[in-house]
């Protein structure tokens, strides 16, 4: 190793937060090194202390936390003694970062380009206005904005979020730093923004010979950019190595766990997850043992001992009592991944379950008393049909109107015109109870899908209560039933949901769906809240219900593997339309629109995205092709023309120039 | 202060206006004194002495030949001859004019030219008060400079034959006024003061301590209490004068207002007898406070209060509250307005220990008054100045001979009144009074309480007589 | 921008409509206005008359209309009790609430928005503790009998000041702090929670990420943000003091709106009060107006149409 | 065993109570002065050494006990020579009963409009914002004075009045709450589950307002138990001789240099009163409302 060229060096780094249940050691003696033109990223669930350790880097933890290092090195700065002062000489100058929330990390009340050269004209008072203005629309245009110079006196709310998100890199590098540190800088974004941003952070360090720190729990950011790797957990790196060595013969049992449950390109609907049960301790007055012991299927006695870092020859360093000859030989997948039956009639003569017919959805919206009024075109015209069994996986950027479709099956939005389908029977004429018993939902955000005021109990028990479907005993022994179904111990019964993690409060969601035995599911992003680990826990557990209640799914969601892992079918959404619908395996494996291209990263050799190009306002939608504007394939024909879905190959699209 | 010659008087009322005919409130009337004059003037001791008029003459019962002043110029040069009380009065007799209170000038029936400084006029009945009102209404006006204004316009500048001219005016907060040195040579004498200055100040408790400060010279309508305070203050003197303002319950003995309690004899008795008018005089009022036996001011003609009297005496009432229909008592709302509702209260205080659960009903002082015509108020503390007027017919047509406050509706009563109100001989009259006053005693139709009584203080040095009619003339003080 | 503006207005104007109708209604149903103009010795001819002269035996929406349309002119009417026009009573009174309000909404303002900044910079410090409490104690005291005490001290016992009028600036002493108390701790406590919340958020961590100084991230990034709810509110307390501090003005028996408004009520003097009601209402909704135009400057998000 | 676990662990809640209050000294001093004035106001007849209507034109004006006066009149007599003491004390009932009155009916119309404009959204919540608007354009206190003007005087016509001009913090914030719980995953579930609207709102957009309505039940109590005493003041609303605080001011000022106690004491107990409520909200809103997670 050589030390005197890295960026940065940091051994033993500890940040104790001071809280009133105790102190919090949200990152324990992690070290780290950085060299310029690498890339380290930081991986780990939530909670892991992944920003605590970034931002003790800084200088910019909260007045309650605490940091404390052996050894601190920037460049040729040694920091050790100079604590937070040392950096924050350093800091916005030498290094730089750039946050998760693209949304609220620019002050509203200041221009974009205010905000840019504010700080360069900080630490270079010698520098002109006009000098760092230059500056600002050099870096704009570096960072794959067209047209910088106007852009400069916008203000961020007229901004997209992945324009925000290239104004935020361009800002953190207006000082060229040495070191960049981004704190999740994709996980807001859409896919495929954030594919383009992270390409674009990889394009100026090779360029501008940057460290960069990146920090995120995604591990197929982490497939695209890392040259290094540290997998946190509970505040501890439990691994590093290189971006080979980590992903390619992961050695510590928590990495192996969390890898396993990762949905990759050989996840289909019919194969379990990986399995890491548990979730991330409490870091307050946690001892100095393996952090990971209670979750780890080879925990020993030892490891509640403090943990030696073990480092082997030309392989990584890894924290455990074990060996990594002895994880090697003793490590099995907790649960083998056992294959899910499910029975799907490719009968497409078969009535469907759910059928949508050109359901178009619009909402008014107007500001103020006497505002003007405008309608988002949230549908533009849907057709879809939900075969009886089968797992139907929708998959759309956000604001692509997955949410509304969901709501418009559920039958409890009416669409704006169009019709859904239930058996043959528009939904509009099911009775409100009979239609409950047929479609039920689970919903994205585990905090606003339970009503806080009720128990886990209450809360699956309404639907009982709502039909009066038995006696309070009888009702109550359901619960329970339903309880052991989804996973959930029977001693949080009484909880209220505050007291649940989000997994467990996913679970109680599910129940709580399944208990009136509907045929229909529809997932609207049941799992894009949750970590890695749980969101297996989930996915396996729909998989397992699947098969248990004969039930016909319809899974939303903006994650393609996600998809990929459930679905037997999938329908792509994009402003309003289905733009491509087919079989998982046709369409995964040979998209034929420009836009599913684009979500799988499998444009074509020279078809690049255009420069960051918007979604189109839904106040005000195109007259040809909606995705026209960002299609590398698009020519006058699109502009004009609105492609309808057609048989395309195995699948159907909507373009004009299918693949 | 008495180093500059000047004066400045804490005043109780707001003057949004300096047009006497915008209002009909006494109080607002006696500042525009200073600028506008009547054709006669009264004196502390209440004698009605020639001001615009020098001598007058009574032809019939329903004429009198008045002599009008020569020589005299309103404040902006326009001479006074007979045409501007033609015109005042004619002003006045409008109906279309906006004028607030025309009641008060129905006695007038016109006035004719009878000369270029003599006037005829003529009453609508025979009037024996006429004189007296004479000296307390009609604001002579200047005719050609009126016509040339609106009635805001004048209201906001003034222009009179008084002692003083109006040099600054804040609608609602103060006057400035200045010596008028084109003054004639009056009966009373001379204004003194370079500077005469009327400041609104609606609190009691803020004259007081304007006062006390300096601020302030003059102040007036003090409760008994802040004159107590005052006495210590060595700068300070306080006296105290009459007026011609009494005070006295009204109740609805004939159902005016639906049926009610005191239509119930016994319950009257009981409630005159349950309040000792005296100490509520003396507390409210202060020493020189009358109890009263009849509602009118003993100085007033005709003012008989020789009739059944009754003492303070609770036993006696609470005897006679078993007796009436309403052994258990019940509730009761006294409307009054202003300070009156202290005496209001007071009573309340008394009402109760007999079981009587009163309230007060306060209100201001027009929304009273229109209730109050209205037929709508049963219980109620009247306060009725007179206007300064010393004759019982300043009260009596308005309360108990059949007007819109009349709530005795007792047809002897009335027609007692009404006749004596139209009659000159004196001794008929009195007799008409006695009856009229005796029943109403018998009957106990209303509760006569006390006489009020108007407090001044003032720095030492001034030289002030209080008004015997309570309206007192600050033109003619002076420091000494 | 310009867009926006226009439609404040139409919304202000559609409120004003809205508030003059209920303020007629309000006045006509105090009852039979004649026979209180004519006083106590009027008669039932001279109280008929009145009515006539008055236009009051009209139908309720006749009378309205003739109003709204003299309004319209710029015709408030006059005073039943002064024959004076309404517009001048209000306009001679309106200098003295005007002052009022500025200077105790400045001295309000000046005192809360610093003291709110420094409590959001230590919060839980004894200066933060001290600031609250004397808001929460702020916010208990009857604002009259904060000036009677004002009184009882600075005008009764020391007599430093003078208690009533509007004679000199010194008048205005006693009242302002009055009304100063009375706001302060609505101001203290909005900047030190937009302070607080301000300096969590994303955005400043940006501001000290580029190593600015404190100075800059506090005063260039912080307060403008932090004050933008200080700057709502403030107008609108602005326009409840306009509307008349009828309290502290009658305590201090200052001649302004309030008072006005106030005798006008009591005596049921219809065109004052519907046209004090009225202007009250429109300078609020003005001052809404400016509050928004406002906050559209110091906050470019609302303006933009997306 | 459900029910059994459910029992228990609810009463976990009230046993967190203690270790919750450690700590909030501004919320137990205002629970203790709350409960203290509750106290009071309920067992007045038992407390108060006289009775508060009782008038003694010779004893009055008598000085508090600290101020050379005696034990028979702790506090002195006012201007009628009735107790002060006593009339303090059943003034308390006053303040309260008008207090809790007015917010408990400023609540009803504030959460129906607010709840209306929420859920329903639309036409229903832009006619609310009008009628918002001209609440709020519409000077309050004048508008509490013309109405008592007509409607005459007493506790009741009072707290209507006070209603009247109090609800829109009430229709404001509870708009803004309810649609945004209205928007919540829970309610499109409960409403996918079959629920009727009533319910839907009744058990799960009510009970998530409900911390809200509290907190401004008790700011706006504090507001009607001041404006009360306001309205008093001026001589218009509860009316003499009912012991009012606002009145027993109003009465007191004009011995404001002779017995200047008469309008301390009285100033005293009204902020006591409305420093208790407000302590006991602020301390409230630091109860129920969760900090934000994160
Ligand atoms: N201001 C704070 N006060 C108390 N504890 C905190 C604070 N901020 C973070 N923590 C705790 O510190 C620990 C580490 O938090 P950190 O934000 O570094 O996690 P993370 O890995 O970045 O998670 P995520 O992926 O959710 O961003 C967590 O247990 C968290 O609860
Ligand atoms: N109630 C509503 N009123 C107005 N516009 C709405 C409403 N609901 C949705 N929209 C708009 O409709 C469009 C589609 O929204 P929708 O929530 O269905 O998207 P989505 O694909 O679910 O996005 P995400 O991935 O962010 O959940 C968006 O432009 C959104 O702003
Ligand atoms: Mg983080
Ligand atoms: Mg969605
Ligand atoms: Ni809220």
């Amino acid at each position: 190793m050589n030390i005197s060229s890295s960026t940065l060096d940091v051994r033993d780094l500890n940040v104790t937060i001071h809280t009133p249940l105790g102190p919090l050691a949200a990152v324990r003696d992690v070290s780290l090194n950085v060299n310029a033109g690498e890339t380290l990223c930081i991986v780990g669930e939530s909670g892991s202390g992944k920003s605590m350790t970034s931002l003790a880097l800084m200088g910019l933890l909260p007045p309650a936390a605490t940091p404390k290092a052996t050894h601190l090195r920037f460049g040729d700065h040694d920091l050790t003694a100079g604590g937070r002062h040392a950096i924050e000489k350093l800091r916005g100058d030498r290094i730089a970062m750039i946050f998760q929330e693209p949304m609220t990390a620019l002050n509203p009340a200041w221009s974009i380009g205010e905000q840019m050269v504010e700080g360069l004209m900080h630490h270079k008072p010698s520098l002109s206005r006009a000098q760092a203005t230059a500056r600002a629309i050099e870096l704009l245009d570096a960072c794959g904005i067209a047209d910088p110079e106007p852009r400069l006196s916008q203000y961020p709310h007229q901004l997209s979020g992945g324009l925000r998100q290239r104004v935020m890199i361009a800002m953190a590098l207006m000082t060229e730093p040495d070191l960049l540190i981004a704190d999740e800088p994709t996980t807001a974004l859409d896919r495929t923004i954030s594919a383009q941003i992270l390409a674009l952070l990889k394009d100026l360090q090779k360029r501008l010979n940057l460290a960069i720190i990146l920090v995120t729990h995604d591990f197929d950011v982490v497939r695209d950019v890392a040259d290094r790797i540290c997998v946190v957990y509970a505040g501890q790196v439990v691994e590093s190595g290189t971006r080979a060595q980590v992903l390619g013969q992961p050695a510590h049992p928590y990495t192996r766990a969390l890898l396993s449950c990762v949905p990759n390109s050989d996840a289909d609907a019919n194969t379990r997850l990986g399995f890491l049960p548990g979730v991330v301790p409490s870091l307050i007055n946690s001892d100095d043992g393996c952090q990971f012991r209670a979750r780890c299927s080879l925990a020993h006695d030892g490891c509640a001992q403090p943990v030696p870092v073990s480092t082997e020859a030309d392989r990584q360093t890894i924290r455990c009592t074990l060996s990594m000859e002895d994880i090697n030989n003793r490590y099995r997948d907790p649960v083998p991944p056992a294959a899910v039956k499910a029975e799907v009639s490719d009968d497409t003569q078969a009535m469907p379950a759910l059928e949508v017919k050109g359901v178009v959805q619009t909402y008014e919206v107007r500001k103020g008393l006497f505002g003007t009024k405008g309608q988002v075109h949230a549908l533009r015209g849907i057709d879809l049909g939900v075969r009886k069994g089968e797992v139907l996986g929708l998959v759309g950027e956000s604001g692509s109107g997955k949410s509304t479709l969901a709501r418009a099956l559920l039958g409890v939005e009416a669409p704006a015109s169009g019709e859904v389908l239930i058996n043959g029977t528009p939904i509009s004429k099911v009775d409100r109870k009979r239609r409950a018993r047929l479609v039920q939902p689970v919903f994205q955000d585990p905090y606003s899908s339970l009503n806080p005021r009720r128990t886990v109990e209450e809360t699956i028990r309404l639907s009982l209560d709502i039909h009066e479907i038995g006696t309070p005993d009888e009702r109550r022994v359901d619960v329970k039933r339903m309880m052991d179904l989804c996973g959930l111990p029977a001693r949080t019964a009484a909880n209220f949901p505050a007291q649940m993690s989000g997994g467990q409060r996913q679970r109680v969601a599910i129940a709580s769906a399944l208990i009136l035995r509907p045929e229909i599911l529809i997932c609207d992003e049941p799992t894009s809240a949750l970590d890695v680990s749980v969101q297996a826990q989930i996915l396996n557990l729909l998989k397992d219900l699947r098969a248990e209640f004969q039930l016909t799914f319809v899974m939303i969601s903006h994650d393609l593997n996600v998809i990929r892992a459930m679905s037997d079918r999938v329908a792509v959404m994009y402003f309003g339309r289905i733009v491509e619908a087919g079989r998982g395996k046709d369409l995964f494996h040979a998209p034929k629109h420009p836009y599913t291209e684009l979500l799988l990263g499998k444009l074509g050799q020279g078809e690049e995205p255009r420069k960051a190009v918007d979604f189109p306002n839904p106040l005000k939608p195109p007259q040809g092709c909606s995705f026209a504007g960002r299609c590398p394939r698009a020519q006058a024909k699109c502009a004009i023309d609105d492609p309808r879905l057609t048989k395309a190959g195995p699948q159907s699209a909507a373009c004009h120039f299918p693949t | 202060g008495q180093a500059d010659n000047s004066l400045v008087w804490g005043y109780d009322t707001q003057l949004e206006s300096m047009n006497p005919y915008a209002t009909n409130k006494g109080k607002a009337q006696l500042v525009m004194r200073n600028v506008l004059e009547h054709l006669l003037y009264r004196t502390a001791d209440g004698q009605a002495k020639p001001a615009l008029a020098t001598s007058w003459t009574w032809v019939d019962a329903t004429t009198i030949d008045f002599t009008l002043r020569e020589g005299v110029t309103f404040h902006n040069g326009e001479a006074f001859d007979a045409d501007d009380v033609v015109y005042t009065v004619a002003q006045i007799k409008n109906p279309d004019a906006k004028i607030s209170a025309q009641g008060d000038y129905k006695f007038i029936e016109s006035v004719e030219k009878t000369g270029q400084y003599s006037i005829r006029m003529k009453l609508s009945k025979p009037t024996p008060s006429a004189i007296d009102r004479l000296s307390q209404t009609l604001f002579i006006l200047p005719n050609e400079t009126y016509e040339a204004m609106d009635a805001a316009e004048f209201g906001r500048a003034p222009v009179g034959t008084g002692p003083y001219k109006v040099t600054g005016f804040e609608a609602g907060q103060m006057v400035e006024f200045e010596r008028n040195e084109a003054y004639y040579d009056a009966e009373w004498g001379q204004p003194q003061f370079d500077k005469l200055t009327v400041l609104t100040l609606p609190d009691p408790q803020t004259r007081l301590a304007e006062l006390t400060s300096g601020r302030v010279d003059f102040v007036w309508g003090l409760s008994p209490d802040d004159m107590m305070q005052l006495t210590m203050s060595p700068d300070i003197e306080t006296v105290s004068g009459d007026s011609t303002t009494v005070t006295f319950l009204s109740l609805d003995p004939n159902a005016r207002t639906g049926d009610n309690p005191t239509q119930d004899k016994n319950v009257r008795l009981a409630m005159i007898h349950a309040i000792d008018r005296a100490v509520v005089g003396q507390v409210m009022q202060g020493a020189a406070s009358i109890a009263l036996e009849s509602s009118c001011h003993p100085k007033q003609f005709g003012c008989i209060q020789d009739v059944a009297g009754y003492e303070y005496n609770v036993e006696k009432a609470k005897e006679y509250m078993a007796a009436s229909a309403y052994p258990d008592g019940f509730e009761m709302k006294i409307a009054a307005f202003t300070e009156n509702a202290r005496i209001a209260e007071a009573v309340t205080g008394y009402l109760r220990k007999i079981g009587i659960e009163a309230t007060v009903d306060q209100r201001e002082t027009t929304a009273w008054v229109k209730d109050y015509f209205a037929g709508e108020i049963p219980v109620g503390i009247v306060p009725w100045p007179s206007n300064g007027v010393y004759d019982v017919s300043s009260i009596t047509p308005f309360f108990f001979e059949e007007g819109q406050g009349d709530y005795i509706g007792d047809a002897e009563i009335n027609a007692w009144f009404a006749e004596a109100g139209s009659i000159i001989d004196e001794e008929e009259r009195l007799r008409l009074y006695a009856l009229g006053f005796g029943k109403m005693a018998d009957e106990v139709l209303n509760i006569p309480m006390v006489t009020k009584v108007t407090n001044y203080a003032y720095r030492s040095g001034l030289d002030f007589t209080p008004a015997a009619d309570g309206y007192p003339l600050i033109y003619m003080a002076g420091w000494k | 921008m310009g867009a926006y503006f226009v439609r404040k207005l139409i919304e202000a104007a559609a409120v004003c409509v809205a508030v003059s109708i209920i303020a007629f209604l309000l006045v006509q149903s105090t009852g039979d206005l004649a026979v209180a103009m004519g006083g106590l010795d009027a008669s039932a001819e001279d109280t008929a008359r009145l009515r006539e002269v008055y236009g009051l035996d009209q139908s309720f929406v006749q009378q309205y209309l003739s109003w709204a349309g003299r309004v319209l002119h710029g015709d408030l009417g006059q005073s039943y009790f002064s024959q004076e026009d309404v517009l001048t009573l209000i306009l001679e009174r309106l200098p003295v609430t005007a002052t009022l309000s500025v200077a105790s909404l400045l001295l309000g303002l000046l005192i809360s928005i610093p003291a709110g900044v420094y409590c959001a910079m230590k919060p839980d410090g004894w200066f933060d503790r001290s600031c609250l409490g004397l808001s929460v104690l702020g916010q208990a005291m009857p604002s009259y009998w904060v000036g009677l005490l004002l009184i009882l001290l600075f005008g009764v016992t020391f007599r430093i000041l003078p208690i009533s009028g509007t004679q000199s600036a010194a008048s205005y002493v006693m009242p302002s702090l009055t009304l100063a108390w009375f706001v302060f701790p609505v101001f203290l406590r909005l900047s030190r929670a937009g302070m607080i919340d301000v300096l969590s958020s994303d955005y400043i961590r940006t501001a000290r990420a580029k190593g600015l100084s404190e100075r800059t991230v506090l005063f260039k990034h912080a307060l403008r943000n932090a004050i933008l709810p200080v700057v709502s509110v403030a107008t609108v307390q602005f326009g409840f003091l306009l509307g008349g501090s009828i309290v502290v003005e009658s305590v201090f028996s200052l001649n302004g709106i309030g008072l006005l408004a106030w005798s006008a009520i009591q005596r049921s003097d219809y065109p004052v009060v519907q046209a004090v009601v009225l202007i009250v209402a429109i300078i609020f909704v003005l001052l809404n107006v400016v509050s928004d135009l406002l906050n559209a400057a110091l906050d470019p998000r609302l303006t933009s149409e997306q | 065993m459900t029910l059994s676990s459910t029992s228990s662990s609810r009463g976990k809640i009230p046993r967190l109570l203690p270790a919750r209050l450690a700590g909030r000294t501004g919320f137990c001093i205002g629970l203790v002065l709350l409960t203290g004035f509750i106290f009071i106001a309920v067992f007045a007849p038992f407390i108060a050494p006289h009775d508060p209507y009782t008038q003694s034109l010779m004893a009055r004006l008598k000085p508090p006990v600290w101020a050379g006066g005696t034990w028979e009149y702790p506090f002195g007599t006012d201007g009628y020579g009735r107790d002060y003491l006593s009339r303090l004390i059943y003034g308390t009932r006053i303040s309260l009963i008008v207090g809790l009155g007015a917010a408990a009916l400023a609540t009803v119309i504030g959460t129906t409009l607010g709840v209306v404009a929420g859920v329903m959204g639309g036409y229903a919540n832009r006619a609310v914002s009008f009628i918002i608007a001209i609440r709020l354009a519409l000077p309050s206190l004048l508008l509490a004075l013309a109405i008592l003007q007509i409607a005459g005087s007493g506790v009741f016509v009072v707290v209507v009045v006070l209603a009247v001009t109090h609800w829109d913090r009430f229709a404001v914030v509870l708009r803004t709450a309810s649609r945004q719980v209205a928007s919540q995953d829970y309610v499109i579930r409960a409403r996918a589950m079959g629920a009727s609207e009533m319910r839907i709102l009744r058990s799960e957009i009510f009970p998530n307002v409900l911390n809200h309505i509290v907190i401004i039940f008790t700011f706006e109590m504090a507001q009607c138990i001041l404006a009360a005493a306001a309205l008093s003041f001026l001589g218009l609303g509860i009316q003499a001789p009912e012991p009012s605080w606002g009145l027993m001011m109003s009465e007191g000022r004009a011995f404001l240099v002779i017995n200047p106690w008469l309008i301390t004491i009285a100033g005293l107990a009204i902020m006591l009163l409305v420093l208790a409520v407000n302590l006991v909200g602020d301390g409230l809103r630091d109860l129920i409302v969760p900090k934000g997670r994160s």
